[in-house]
């Protein structure tokens, strides 16, 4: 099976190909078309373990709500899109849309206890647009970049969930 | 020694009580918010009630639901952890009202020792040095500057009517006095009307350090040495460590026996913490009593070998301190962190949500105090701390290499956790060098990140590798369930989430 | 120091070298065969090869398979944990051969300390009690008489040629010993042939204490103290504490001694334990010397505050025994137990399998050095040793208390453990006094259980709800299923069973 | 949905019938026709808290290869078989059929390497059957009852997995 790997991570964001062939118990592996020395097996639910070249890495799979895979390897971690040609999916247009316009998001559950800005105004990266209370503490979501608010899309008082839309900033 | 004993918490701080309880052969009963149902805490107790919704002053800070289940249970004794009601004069009270022994000091000295001011009255009266300064009002400027003088300089002035900076000068030296002085009172009286000042020393880079005191019924008072607790995120510890790495053995000494002294001036008994700041030439200051069991009591539990809690039960159970517990001498260093559900990447924004995985370290000198499991859902309602992972080792060098070691091979999944923040502290030369003070971690946190540590060669290759592995046989099984299932669509991404999300049905 | 390490072994052992390479900042290597592929050590490795099927003589036994390992990978030493080829003297060869170093004494050392007999001379020429008796046949039934008296009652009598227990007498007093000798030498002439005898004092009820030395490679011998190893089920030991119940200051410093005296006799380096007999009167007789790291190596660790591995690695590097650690004062006390991967109930026979779920215990005076995690399947092909469960404290009590506590919290499912056989061992009045001796638990066993301690109420009550409550969950998403599927029958134990058994692909 | 539960344990043997109520994302419980003071869930996959009166209790479920649910409870084991009269199964015979005549199995997977009696022999209680060898220990498989070796189902050498029959004691 031949996949198309994204992997955004500390070095930027990359495309790799993968495909793996299995052989027995065990897959023959190749990388962006080079065969390589790698022995891949999930030993516990979404851990997988990983020799390659004799290295020995652990790797920690989570699928997040935003249809992408967390790997966590030690410190590290990175956020994969994988494409299955096998499986037809049309490709996701919100990375190029996103350049100008940023959605923001509630990072976690809360409830919103104060809006600091009010669709339309100016606001500078780095500068709080809501504030979020979670586990008896308040915490400012910020902009993420020099724009003007375009909708706010919560009030104050209002429960939020993780993945929620509290702001767009343009 | 009691029968059976009411845990007035929850988290890893009632969980570290209980065990206490079970090596002791006394019952224990745990209480729990509605969210609490499934908290570990309940989970290892041997009676656990409800008491009511998930927000603290419906449930854990109810007093008197408190005593109704210790009562229908039959409990002779209360520990209360820390936070929540533990600093609360009313709980022994009402305690010593049902007949019940409260573990902790009487509601006098906590009210006398744990309030700021009436502590640091105390801690004058005890002759326990306070920071050098004024509490009220100077009218004369030179008056106040003559004082200044004698203090030695930086010193800090502060409006009477004062708070949120208003008002407030550094003045470094001699020569700006006058100016600072007219600056702030002029600032002061714009705004609050009031142009009235106080000075304080003005503590450069101060450590925060404090000392482990134990006093029983009978008139003992010892310390058991001091913790280092300068780590500071928001005036919030996050790395403790003990001993201090710039503590002597007479600095010890002298700062012990004034929290010994103030103690007793308090009529204190129990475990309580004194807590001062240090400068930078080793003068020490007061700064609060916590009259209760502190987060960061199991690094002198590793250096003392001594178990707290059982001693704090022995004590309220009326004990002696035995005298060989004076002559303690602590071993080694160990340094404890405390592991929170919040995301560094992201302002340390709390991370609740459903603990997927957990891969715990263990081995020599690895302590882990838990308030959490696999499964677990943390909830949003209280503060966010995970576990405590705790290192002793023979020097503080080895201390640390255990502790980097184990966070290594600390592994969840599920919910961001701040391990990445320890992971950095413990890298940086300062900390290292044990130079740091209370803003320091502030100041390291301002400063941009440095450029991330380049993952060994390979990760990302094995990376990649993982994630098409784990695609491959999820793929495979979901095409397996469509083949069984009618034709309606089914898509690996459901399929392995569900797997993840819903594995406690 | 080195640079990178290979650990020759596998398991609990692994892991625990490995920790102690990374803790000190070097590379380490692990070898795995083909069933341990999953194993922890291969997880927690930075490099990780495969070196053959699953039987040892085909891997783990095969000396030129890790050499060639050592040799591509750039290893400048080797560990060999305890057990397959850590004391065969032809490994240090083969690593000198390879310009490795050996984490371990010489080749020499090995063969004159290691072989019984050899250590058993050693041991005489350097003034070490032995077990008083003749090593040869003594012809003469009256001079046999007159040895036994001045031995002291009782003697055991051995055929020259026996084994098996064949031609074998214990003689309780001198009235006996001409029945016993004509008897013994008949029954020797009737199995083997010959009729010669030897004998032996014969000590009641022993203990098995050792001690654990260390020597360096510039002529310093020190003694860290005793382990007390005489709790065994068929002479395997499966509890082991420090410091022994039973061994006073003197005696520890005669036996300390002792060992010492014996260590320098045989040019010893690196860290050795020599195992003594200890009679009722503290007499203590040397049994033989291993010749590398115990397996119950950590209750020395926890109550010298020492890390042994990583002092082996010194040792190994050239390092000197620092002065400070000859005068280790052990602190409190700590008990190890092996938890097994066998079924008590059943004759102690073997159960690897896969581990379905796991919850470990944690907290104050718990150390836990680990073999296995959730989702693991143990081999069959190896000890079925699962982890070592080491509790510390104050006192022998309060050690017992904490061990008891952490085998409370400690459950897993999918396999058998023997974790109720130490519950049975800790509840014994015996044990708890440290009134035993070698055959003291095989004893235990011999006797029919006692009657079951009677669960808490409720508690049958608690798993018929349990059970009811499992079912109905999984009868519902079992309904679900069919719903959605065919018609073809869907029971819910194999939806219930598939859940458990194939968590992991 | 009410549920017959043959209960083994330290107390021998017993049959319970449990019916749980859903309410809300809780159960409504009672024990053999009494309502009880009980709160169930499963706080982790097979762990279930229950607390009764009051009393916290932690059990771990197994589903074993015998068609029994396996209970551990602290030191205490149970093994439970739940009838579901939604689901009609044929109640097994072997409980009466073992009385005379008793099957002896394999309690792990492991090689025979030694057959210590022969069909047609007379044995006692105790006595060792077969020999397996697994993880490198000799193991004894013992008859449970006198009587006489009715058939012997392995040969030297071969392998065995966990729950195959190995002989017939009648």
């Amino acid at each position: 099976m031949k996949l198309e790997v994204h992997l955004e991570g500390v070095s930027g964001s990359k495309t790799r190909v993968v495909e793996l062939q299995r052989e027995g118990e065990r897959f023959q592996i190749t990388l962006d078309g080079q065969p390589v020395n790698a022995d891949a097996i999930e030993i516990a639910p979404n851990t997988i373990s990983v020799i390659l070249d004799g290295q020995s890495f652990v790797i920690h799979a989570t699928p997040s709500l935003d249809d992408k895979l967390k790997l966590q390897c030690g410190p590290h971690e990175f956020s994969a899109e994988i494409v299955d040609p096998r499986v037809w999916r049309g490709r996701k247009q919100g990375a190029l849309e996103a350049e100008g316009r940023q959605q923001i998001t509630a990072p976690m559950p809360g409830k919103v206890i104060r809006l600091l800005v009010a669709a339309g105004d100016s606001v500078e990266a780095g500068q709080g647009l809501v504030v979020v209370e979670a586990m008896k503490m308040q915490n400012e979501i910020k902009s993420p970049k020099n724009g003007k608010v375009e909708r706010l899309l919560v009030k104050e008082g209002q429960n939020v969930n993780a993945g929620d839309v509290l702001a767009w900033v343009e | 020694m009691f029968k059976k004993i009411l845990i007035a918490n929850r988290g890893e701080i009632a969980v570290r009580i209980l065990r206490a309880c079970r090596e002791l052969g006394i019952k224990n009963v745990a209480v729990f918010s509605e969210v609490d149902r499934t908290a570990p805490h309940v989970r290892l107790a041997d009676e656990a009630y409800s008491i009511g919704p998930a927000a603290s002053r419906e449930s854990y800070l109810r007093i008197d639901k408190l005593m109704d289940v210790a009562r229908r249970t039959g409990c002779d004794a209360l520990h209360p952890g820390y936070g929540f009601l533990a600093e609360n004069p009313a709980l022994p009270r009402a305690c010593s009202d049902a007949g019940m022994t409260f573990i902790g000091p009487s509601a006098e000295a906590m009210e006398m020792m744990g309030a700021k001011t009436s502590g640091k009255q105390l801690a004058r009266r005890s002759e326990v040095p306070t920071v050098p300064g004024t509490d009220e009002a100077i009218e004369n400027p030179e008056e106040a500057q003559s004082l200044a003088r004698s203090m030695g300089y930086p010193v800090l002035l502060k409006a009477i009517a004062g708070g949120g900076g208003k008002g407030m000068r550094v003045v470094p030296t001699d020569a700006e006095f006058a100016g600072a002085w007219r600056d702030a009172a002029s600032e002061a009286l714009n705004a609050f009307g009031d142009p009235r000042l106080f000075l304080e020393k003005y503590l450069i880079g101060p450590r925060h350090i404090e000392v482990q005191i134990f006093a029983d019924a009978h008139g003992r008072v010892v310390s058991l040495g001091e913790r280092e607790c300068s780590i500071q995120r928001r005036h919030q510890k996050v790395v403790e460590e003990a001993p201090s790495p710039v503590v002597t053995p007479e600095l010890r000494k002298k700062m012990g026996e004034a929290a010994v002294r103030l103690a007793r001036a308090g009529g204190y008994t129990n475990a309580g913490t004194v807590e001062f700041l240090v400068d930078a030439d080793l003068n020490f200051y007061f700064l609060e009593v916590n009259t209760r069991l502190q987060v960061e009591h199991p690094v002198t539990e590793q250096v003392t070998g001594l178990d707290l809690v059982k001693l704090q039960i022995a004590i309220a159970a009326g004990h002696r301190l035995p005298f060989a517990w004076e002559a303690i001498t602590p071993r080694g260093n160990a340094m404890e962190v405390r592991l929170y559900a919040e995301d560094p990447d992201n302002n340390f924004f709390p991370s609740p949500g459903k603990i997927l995985s957990r891969h715990a370290p263990t081995g020599p000198g690895i302590r882990l105090d838990e308030g959490v499991y696999e499964g677990y859902t943390v909830p949003l309602e209280y503060d966010p701390l995970l576990s405590k992972l705790i290192a002793w080792g023979n020097s503080r060098e080895e201390t640390i290499a255990r502790l980097r070691r184990a966070l290594d091979e600390y592994t969840i999944t599920g919910i961001r956790t701040n391990v990445s923040l320890f992971r950095r502290i413990l890298a940086e030369p300062e900390f290292l060098r044990g130079e740091f003070h209370t803003k320091w971690l502030d100041e390291l946190l301002a400063r941009p990140s440095p450029p991330a540590t380049p993952p060994r060669p390979g990760t990302e290759d094995a990376s990649v590798i993982a994630a098409a592995l784990w695609h491959t046989t999820r793929a495979n099984s979901a095409a397996n369930v469509n083949r069984t299932t009618s034709a309606e669509p089914s898509r690996w991404k459901s399929q392995g989430r569900r797997q993840q999300l819903d594995r406690t049905p």
